[in-house]
């Protein structure tokens, strides 16, 4: 029952993030959301581990994504820096 | 039901307000500097919360361990990205948001 | 009508095929391709998986006091399939990097133009 | 219950996937790709497969990902809107889909256990695998064992990908100056050096583990190789090419396949059939696990060594004027 209800305020919250990525408007924006979605959607697959009853199997997928979303956030912003990825098309002269 | 099933319910209900709270100021708040603000601390909170309610429930058993292990990874990443974002645009972005220029789109 | 429900996934698998196929074909930009390969083949990733589903199956990982279990050899080709993806996925955009160096753009219409001209 | 939360994904995959097409800021394509990978990684986790949702996790929503941004820093960030007609794309694509749709109605219904898909070899290796393998993870008995021949392929073609990608973009070479490293930020250096050891040893554990829970060489071989491109991105290429030489990595590349391969021929010379484990040891079992552990080294090795050297390729180019 609790589960439940952690799971989909967890959905809830992976929606939300996804629908601010979605708008965007900016890079950072989109970059701050999609950041925040990948710590949803990994807490959100501890949960249903849970739910389905064999967690061990699904946890190491979790540590996994915490790992990833690290790297690929770290990426992302050494890409921002290095590509000059910094502006938005609205504001380039 | 025992004492540790109400402490790891409450402990995961909490988490999941704050994560919801942070969501929604996701989503309402106008610009990333701002968003930061919902976005670094309840994401950190909430997952804390949550990962110390399902590690109260699986025991004294390896699973614990490695949710714990999990806490461990998101307590040292998730403050660093939002840092690093939070930087990055004071760095590069000139104008940031100020009351009265309009909500989010 | 209820046997048309039941086959909802396979619905929105073909809609995001499709949707990573008009990537492919409508847009110009290769890095863009690219992406809506990606996008398609992980719909066809996901039209395997579902097929391995067995209703009220556990995780293939075999434990004494599990009876059913979802199909796992689904999930061995798409696995390996997942890996060689990223590998074809690498070799293709080493081939618009060179290809950006070589025209000096990656946009399709561009590159066309330039061939003729020559 | 599972129902629900596959509609929930399944509408945000559409979002993602029509976002993904719809935006011309490639940047904002990228990591709308990364999501959808996420996305799919996590349907999967609700469909039962764990050991797919650690790899596309690990592999698209990570190393694809990061390739892709490699890439967009080497081209342009905007997508020029074509003038062209839209018309003939998507009279194609909405033909394809029909045709597609069609074919669905014939297709079973989902979680039919009676389906032709989960009748026949499924069964036999569920109950067989046991007495035959002896493994718990079933997926790592049918990817190692059973289907040993067609994972040497995968891994040959992994190979072939990553000479092809140094072929075209040429090996990295120190000294050249790559990417700079991240000089101007502390924090994550830091974070990253907490954090590199670590996922070595997730990397190792995954590898090791994968007869038991999810996980294998594929996986740890790119977790192993995210370990090293965490570091090139934090301290920079040439810091990096100096921790593993380009020269060890095709060394690696190489090594792996030939220990794939080299199993196969070992048990050929003990008697038996192209990498048919049975024979490496008395007991047949003990045998099995032996070979299963020796040719998820190989795919490890060979897997990891790709990676790096397609990402340092990737990040060691300038960027054409």
């Amino acid at each position: 029952m609790i589960l439940g209800i952690v799971a989909g305020a967890l959905l809830a919250g992976m929606g939300m993030a996804l629908i601010r990525a979605l708008r965007g408007p900016g890079a950072f924006e989109r970059v701050l959301a999609a950041s925040s979605f990948n710590i949803k959607t990994l807490l959100f697959i501890t949960v249903i581990g849970f739910v389905a009853g064999s967690p061990v199997d699904y946890v190491d997928i979790s540590i996994m994504y915490a790992v990833i979303s690290f790297i690929s956030m770290v990426a992302v912003l050494r890409c921002i820096e290095h590509g000059g990825f910094t502006g938005d098309r609205d504001k380039e002269p | 039901m025992s004492i540790l099933e109400v402490v790891s319910g409450v402990l995961m209900l909490a988490g999941a307000l704050f994560v919801l709270t942070g969501s929604v100021g996701l989503l309402r708040l106008p610009d990333a500097l701002t968003q930061v603000h919902a976005v670094g601390i309840t994401d950190t909170l909430g997952v804390g919360l949550i990962i110390l309610g399902l590690a109260i429930r699986a025991g004294p058993t390896l699973l614990a361990l490695k949710l714990l292990l999990i806490l461990a990874i998101l307590v040292l990443t998730t403050p660093t990205t939002s840092h690093a974002i939070a930087r990055a645009v004071s760095r590069y972005r000139s104008r940031p948001w100020k009351d009265g220029q309009g909500r989010a789109p | 009508m209820k046997e048309f429900l039941l086959h909802y996934h396979y619905w929105v698998v073909v809609f995001l095929m499709m949707t990573g196929l008009y990537a492919v074909v409508a847009s110009g930009n290769l890095l863009k391709k690219v992406v809506g390969l990606n996008v398609f083949q992980a719909s066809v990733f996901m039209l395997y998986i579902s097929l391995g589903v067995v209703d009220g199956g556990a995780v293939p990982i075999l434990r004494p006091e599990v009876t059913v279990y979802s199909n796992p050899l689904p999930h061995v080709l798409i696995l390996t399939a997942i890996v060689v993806g990223v590998a074809t996925t690498s070799l293709a955009l080493a081939l618009v990097v060179r290809i950006k160096e070589a025209y000096g753009t990656v946009e399709e219409d561009d590159i066309h133009r330039r061939d003729e001209a020559e | 219950m599972t129902d629900l939360v596959l509609a929930a994904l399944f509408v945000m995959m559409i979002m993602t996937a029509l976002a993904a097409i719809r935006l011309t800021d490639l940047f904002a394509v990228v990591i709308m790709f990364s999501i959808y990978s996420l996305l799919a990684a996590s349907m999967f986790v609700v469909m039962d497969a764990v050991d797919v949702a650690l790899t596309e996790a690990a592999v698209d929503a990570g190393i694809a990902t990061i390739l892709m941004l490699a890439t967009l820093v080497l081209t342009d960030r905007w997508e020029r809107p074509s003038a062209r007609l839209r018309m003939v794309p998507l009279a194609v694509v909405c033909l394809t889909g029909a045709v597609l749709l069609y074919g669905t109605l014939d297709m079973p219904i989902f979680g039919d256990a009676s389906s032709p898909a989960n009748t026949h070899l499924a069964t036999y290796y569920l109950t067989e695998s046991p007495g035959e393998v002896g493994l718990p993870n079933v997926v790592t008995s049918v990817l190692a064992s059973y289907r040993a021949y067609d994972t040497l392929g995968e891994v040959a073609v992994i190979f072939t990908a990553g000479v092809g990608v140094l072929a075209l973009l040429g090996a990295a070479r120190s000294g050249r100056g790559g990417a700079a490293p991240m000089r101007d930020n502390p924090v994550p250096r830091v974070i990253a050096k907490i954090m590199i050891p670590l996922i070595i040893l997730f990397a190792l554990y995954v590898q090791l583990h994968g007869d038991f829970g999810p996980g294998g060489g594929f996986q740890a071989g790119v977790i192993f190789a995210a370990a090293i491109i965490l570091y090139a991105i934090v301290f920079g290429v040439d810091a990096a090419a100096q921790v593993i030489p380009p020269a060890g990595l095709k060394v690696m590349m190489t090594g792996g396949v030939l220990l794939f391969a080299g199993t196969g021929f070992v048990t050929m010379a003990l008697g038996g059939a192209f990498l048919d484990y049975d024979v490496l040891v008395r007991d047949p079992l003990a045998g099995q696990h032996l070979g299963i552990v020796l040719v998820e080294l190989g795919i490890g090795i060979t897997v990891a060594a790709v990676v790096i050297s397609v990402f340092l390729a990737f990040a060691g180019r300038r960027r054409a004027r």
